[in-house]
């Protein structure tokens, strides 16, 4: 029993990490109707300034929030200089330019910092403390707090302001939007912006665990695609869950069902997402769209 | 007074010559037609007015040449536009649908009072309010576009096809809807449209345009009456 | 407007010129024909050894991003699965060799096993739409490359499988790099061929309907689900033949093989070379085996730097792929075959709304092409 | 396959100019090591000799990759700033380096091999067991050494099956058993929980550690788990393991981050078992200080080089050599988190050894060479271990030690305590 509830508090940590990728995944999509492969490479980066910051003597706090402006500011840029051809046209090309830009962050943060395991400080301590038999560290129990605060954020953002409105507006139409006077360019900027903002704190908060190289989120990018499309791309409350759900169930699966292990466990969350898909095409949470002829 | 003047306004996408100098002037408050046949040019007219389509020649919209503004420059300016096809945020409620078409306003009581407006103009939308747009009916949709168009509080309102698609009792409903919105707003329009008879009941006069050229321009009486233009140009 | 005049789409070039153009003849067709025939059989010959074996690489993944093209550029359903059938292909070759079956029944294999895979995969998945289907076909190599590593017996586990098959014949007077390509020539030539028919003829316009408008198509007759199934089968089965090429010219394959990491290259080797367009599969097929050489070449500690740099310019440049270039020369033929295609080009020309660039450059070739 | 002079030129020229940018390294003029003696080897001139690489420059793998590089590049480096090295046929060479990235993909492994074969003379410090098998058979076919290459796996060491090749680092059997064998020595019952890579990587490593345990009564394995290279978490592991009560943890793992969490994991559940690590993932400084191994009983692993991070060997020449090369000759400027780069230096040392005895410039001369180095002591290495390329069957380096942590570096120790 105590392994059972340890595995799912394990789960839940693990899934924190899947869900801090997801929340930006989904803050870039309702912003610009895209799928950014390059959300975890953008983040890397983020978090690759911080410990450039750290090293020179800079607070982490202080280094993390300067990482954080740092990320809003390329985001934008990205999006204004890059991403913006490729707004209107084929999606599937969209999709493949994030795919390209996470390729360069990627090179540019190996040259930049070498491909070297740099150990990334924490904004939590490692102490452990238990309940009920089970163990989590502060740092586990913060990381989750963190991604609550923003994933409320993010829904406070979509539902109740302007701002959310009009963001999500510019991803539907963007030409209907400029009609009713949505400066579209500025708005996307904005999106993308907040989303790399996002992921640097997602970056800093994985970092301490995963240990700084360049490709510290590639693995962890698929598990939250996976959650991205269960939880339902329109819901930040959603997606978390989703990751959540995905982290603990893969867990219970590995130990409890044999044929399935720790070999085969990546399977669960697609199996689950293929029930899901079928009976809520909309994903978990994530609101019905009517396709229109 | 001329709130809106076009001035030998041209356009082309690619090399494809779409406007070749049109012209056409509307009085503040006046609502004013423009008619054709398919592909004569008539929606990327709109289109120049709102900054979508890079264009020459000129346009004045209240005394300020406003050729070369971005479309939201120009929706600041008061000119508010219902794109052919509704231009609905399909993922966003109807409530929602019309916020966004306040965006460039900040005074909250002024815009709930103005849904509440809006609702009243089109009580169909009354009951879809927490419904996404997606799940509006052609209709409903074209409704809440004119709608979502209104909230801007704008000086002028340009219609694009707004019958297209739709039963001819509920067209009819949404232009009585309209007419209704000029008399008591006195929002001045441009209204493209290929029923001639249902333009005919909104508007004062009106242009045809073939190739991209005023072959015609007139008052609507002076129109109704051309028979065999009608049957030409306008389809019967 | 002005500030986004910088980004906005390139003007097009000339509009279609109304006779035909000299491309169109049809006895320069025929001539163009022959003339890449003669080349195409010789340029083994004259080849220097690692550009024979280059080529047949290239051969390879053409296939491989063909078989992508079905499914996504013609008939528009994500796939993030493709390189799963390679690497399917690639174990049911490798076994068969291992076990001295004959080349014929080991390819016939190669091509059904991964087919059938794809069918029941497409069963279930196609009725999912949009990024639900991309989804599951990301499962495809995810959950394969573990599977491949648990059932070791047969593949060898992460250690991988060798199959060294088909040197050149004695008598035949070639070496063995000539031989290769030949052989990946002469079986990638005709998958191409039977390709283009096929996205020219009645199911391709299905394909592109589906495409364009399901609810169209459903309204048009066209079951989408069956269309999707269809274009997905054919897909894996085109991913298998490229398998059997894989095994031909690599000699070995392992989980590595068909990681997600490949599936995704593969995705934009596809959309470079250009979605939706045969002569883009191969000039994917180029890209994916050419960059990674070209950047090692110029600094291979900088590769992923230089292969991020040079996907972007190129898409930046050409938003509708390599093909699009090509297509760009040939536009006047392009033009009068449109009217196969399944949405009629609106009167009223694509958005060009904001200051967001009018990228509906790209959307129209398709048209084209479809 | 032999590679052949080729003169079909000339039409070739206008059909391969397209590709000409993209395919820089034609095979003019390539000749095969089938070739009779004397006359020299591609890849190698009076005064120069050219070494390939395929290896993981990017992708995830890249961090070890690069390191194999490093390594060697730093070692070569020094040797040419200082004159080169004297071969055993009396000329005097500098050894370039022609590394290319294969990002651990086999396919793109086996085109470098195809673009370099008649450009280097021979191939060698590569990482990767898929990315080396993929160009094994073509490399004995075309009869280009595979010399050296980082890859614990057997294959590459058996001289029969691989007549060109030579592993560097032991097969992962060796480490694994160098291990058990410490523990069925003990003088307690244990009861050991295994965690490996399911790869052939922990699949090694769990095999020699089993077959040294077998017949010890002492040792009992009470729970055998798997994680996949690609995971981002092990915590589930780590707790069903610690239900056990094991108090050894057998832990073949080969990433780095993982490590530290692993190690984490288990202080946070208050289980404290004595730990094996691999070679690869117990660097003092980049693992077990950040994984806090001191509050283990005892962290073990298993060696045959000076840990550069570790203070013992602050001071230590060959380290202080070791280092400063990286940097200036490696593009290497701070201490790895990863032995890769230390292994590819030593593979430099012993490359140095095998031109010295090479009499002809052909690669048969220097596969005969190649298995000829006996008991050699390369810089780094520790006491008790060598270079012994004589024995079928091992890789160049068979020997290691088993050593335990101290807080700052290891120990060498003889049991366990």
């Amino acid at each position: 029993m105590g392994t059972f509830v340890q595995l799912v508090v394990d789960g839940l940590s693990t899934g924190s990490v899947y869900a801090a990728i997801a929340l930006a995944i989904v803050l870039v999509n309702q912003a610009t109707g895209l799928i950014n492969f390059a959300q975890g490479g953008m983040a890397v980066l983020a978090a690759y300034v911080a410990w450039a910051l750290t090293n020179r003597g800079v607070p982490l706090v202080l280094a993390i929030l300067l990482s954080i402006v740092f990320s809003f500011v390329l985001g934008a840029v990205v999006e204004r200089y890059l991403m913006r051809r490729f707004e209107r046209g084929d999606p599937d090309t969209a999709v493949v330019v994030t795919i390209g830009l996470l390729t360069l962050i990627t090179g540019v943060a190996g040259w930049l910092w070498t491909y070297n395991n740099q150990s990334f400080p924490s904004l939590f301590p490692l102490d452990t403390v238990s309940f009920l038999g089970v163990s989590v560290s502060i740092r586990s129990i913060g990381t989750t707090l963190v991604i609550v605060v923003v994933m409320a954020l993010l829904q406070a953002l979509f539902v109740g302001t302007k701002l959310g409105l009009a963001l999500r507006a510019v991803a539907i139409n963007p030409q209907s939007a400029s009609y009713s006077g949505l400066p579209v360019g500025r708005l996307l900027m904005v999106g993308w912006g907040l989303a790399a903002a996002l992921g640097a704190v997602a970056g800093a908060l994985v970092a301490p665990q995963l240990t700084l190289t360049p490709g510290m989120l590639d693995n962890a990018l698929v598990y939250a695609l996976a959650a991205v499309i269960l939880g339902g791309l329109t819901s930040p409350v959603g997606v978390v869950v989703a990751a959540w759900i995905i982290g603990v169930l893969e867990n219970l699966a590995a130990v409890y069902v044999p044929f399935i292990g720790y070999d085969l466990k990546v399977a669960v969350p697609f199996i689950l997402i293929f029930v899901v898909l079928i009976v809520r095409p909309q994903g978990l949470f994530g609101r019905k769209t009517v396709v229109r002829v | 007074m001329t709130l809106l003047e076009l001035e030998g306004v041209t356009a082309s996408y690619g090399p494809v010559q779409v406007l070749d100098g049109v012209s056409l002037s509307v009085p503040e408050n006046g609502a004013f037609g423009i008619l054709g046949a398919n592909g004569a040019g008539k929606t990327t007219t709109l289109r120049a007015i709102s900054g979508a389509v890079r264009t020459g020649g000129r346009i004045v919209f209240d005394g300020k040449d406003i050729s070369g503004l971005r479309p939201d420059q120009v929706a600041a300016l008061g000119i508010a536009h219902v794109p052919e096809g509704r231009g609905s945020f399909g993922d966003l409620t109807v409530r929602e649908n019309l916020r966004v078409g306040a965006y460039l306003r900040k005074d909250r009581k002024g815009i709930d009072q103005d849904i509440d407006y809006c609702l009243d103009l089109f009580p169909n939308l009354q009951d879809r309010i927490r419904s996404n747009a997606s799940a509006l009916s052609g209709g409903e949709q074209q409704m809440l576009a004119v709608a979502r168009a209104i909230m801007s509080k704008p000086r002028m309102l340009l219609l694009d096809e707004a019958s297209l698609g739709l039963a001819p009792s509920t067209a009819k409903n949404v232009y009585e809807a309209i007419r209704r919105l000029r008399l008591e707003s006195g929002i001045a329009m441009v209204v493209v449209e290929q029923n001639a008879n249902l333009a005919f009941t909104l508007v004062d006069s009106a242009t045809v345009l073939e190739t991209g050229r005023n072959v015609l321009t007139g008052t609507s009486a002076e129109l109704r009456g051309m028979d065999e233009i009608r049957r030409a140009y306008l389809g019967g | 407007m002005a500030s986004a005049s910088a980004v906005q789409a390139t003007p097009s070039p000339s509009a279609a010129s109304p006779a035909p153009s000299f491309t169109e003849r049809p006895w320069v067709r025929r001539a163009g024909a022959l003339l890449l025939l003669v080349v195409l059989v010789v340029a083994p010959l004259v080849l220097p050894q690692f550009a024979n074996e280059t080529l047949a690489r290239v051969g390879v993944f053409a296939v491989a991003v063909l078989g992508l093209n079905v499914v996504m550029g013609y008939t528009g359903q994500v796939s993030l699965g493709q390189i799963f059938f390679l690497g399917l292909g690639a174990y049911v070759t490798a076994y068969g060799v291992q076990h001295d079956w004959n080349v014929v029944v080991v390819f016939l294999l190669a091509c059904v096993v991964p087919a059938v895979a794809g069918l029941v995969v497409a069963l279930a998945a196609a009725r999912l739409g949009g990024l639900a289907i991309a989804m599951v076909t990301i499962a495809l190599p995810i959950v394969g490359v573990p599977l491949a590593k648990r059932l070791g017996d047969v593949t060898g586990g992460s250690q991988g499988i060798s199959a060294r098959m088909g040197g050149a014949p004695e008598g035949s007077g070639l070496y063995n790099d000539q031989w290769t390509l030949y052989v990946v020539l002469v079986i990638g030539g005709i998958v191409f061929l039977l390709t283009r028919s096929l996205v020219r003829g009645k199911f391709g316009r299905a394909f592109a309907i589906v495409k364009g408008n399901e609810h169209v198509a459903s309204s048009m007759g066209i079951s989408p689900y069956r269309y999707k199934v269809l274009a997905f089968t054919i897909a894996s089965l085109i991913g298998g033949v490229s398998g059997f090429l894989y095994m031909y010219v690599i000699q070995y394959t392992s989980p590595e093989t068909m990681s997600f990491g490949h599936s995704i290259q593969l995705l934009a080797a596809m959309v470079i070379g250009g979605a939706g367009s045969i002569v883009g599969s191969i000039l994917g097929g180029a890209y994916y085996v050419l960059v990674p050489q070209l950047t090692n070449e110029i600094d291979a500690s900088l590769t992923a730097l230089l292969q991020g740099a040079i996907l972007l310019a190129v898409l930046f440049v050409l938003p509708g792929g390599l093909a699009s270039l090509l297509r760009a020369v040939t536009r006047g033929r392009r033009r009068s075959g449109a009217g196969n295609g399944a949405a009629a080009p609106s009167t009223t020309p694509p958005s060009t709304a904001g200051s967001a660039p009018a990228a509906g450059e790209p959307e129209t070739e398709r048209h084209g092409h479809a | 396959m032999n590679t052949h002079l080729r003169s079909r030129r000339a039409l070739g020229l206008a059909v391969a100019s397209a590709l000409a940018l993209a395919l820089p390294a034609c095979a003019e003029g390539g000749g095969g090591g089938s070739r009779s003696s004397g006359e020299a080897s591609p890849g190698i001139t009076d005064d120069s000799v050219t070494l390939g690489i395929t290896t993981p420059l990017s992708g995830t793998t890249a961090g070890p990759g690069t390191c194999t590089v490093a390594g060697v590049k730093a070692y070569f480096g020094k040797k040419n700033a200082d004159g080169g090295i004297e071969f055993g046929d009396g000329k005097t060479r500098k050894v370039e380096i022609e590394a290319l990235d294969d990002t651990y993909d086999p396919q793109k492994a086996k085109a470098n091999y195809d673009q370099l074969k008649n450009d280097v003379f021979a191939m060698t410090a590569g990482l990767g067991t898929p990315t080396n098998r993929a160009w094994r058979e073509a490399a004995i076919a075309d009869e280009v050494p595979q010399a050296l290459i980082m890859t614990g796996d057997p294959l590459f060491s058996d001289t029969d099956e691989s007549p060109m090749q030579l592993g560097f680092v032991p097969i992962y059997q060796n480490e694994g058993e160098a291990f058990g064998k410490l523990l069925a020595g003990s003088s307690q019952d244990h009861k050991v929980a295994i965690l490996s890579q399911n790869d052939d990587f922990g699949e090694g490593y769990v095999e020699g550690f089993k077959s040294a345990v077998e017949d010890a009564d002492n040792i009992e394995i009470v729970k055998e788990l798997t994680y996949e290279a690609t995971d981002t978490s092990v915590d589930a592991q780590i707790t069903e393991l610690s239900s056990t009560g094991a108090d050894v943890i057998f832990n073949a793992m080969s990433v780095t981050p993982l490590t530290i969490a692993a190690l984490q994991k288990a202080q946070q559940l208050n289980w404290k078992p004595s730990w094996f690590l691999p070679s690869n993932t117990s660097s003092p400084g980049a693992i077990l200080q950040p994984g806090g191994a001191t509050a283990y009983p005892g962290v073990y692993s298993v060696s045959f080089a000076k840990a550069p991070a570790s203070p013992a060997f602050a001071q230590d020449e060959d380290v202080v050599e070791y280092l400063a090369a990286l940097k200036q000759y490696g593009d290497y400027p701070e201490p790895p988190a990863f032995p890769h780069c230390q292994w590819s230096w030593m593979v430099g040392a012993t490359l140095e050894q095998v031109f010295m005895k090479m009499e002809e410039p052909t690669r048969a001369s220097f596969m005969e060479a190649l298995r000829s180095v006996k008991d050699f002591e390369a810089p780094l290495m520790l006491p008790d271990t060598s270079v012994n390329t004589t024995e079928d069957g091992q890789p160049a380096v068979s020997t290691v030690v088993v050593q335990k942590y101290n807080g700052k570096g290891y120990d060498t120790v003889e049991s366990f305590q």
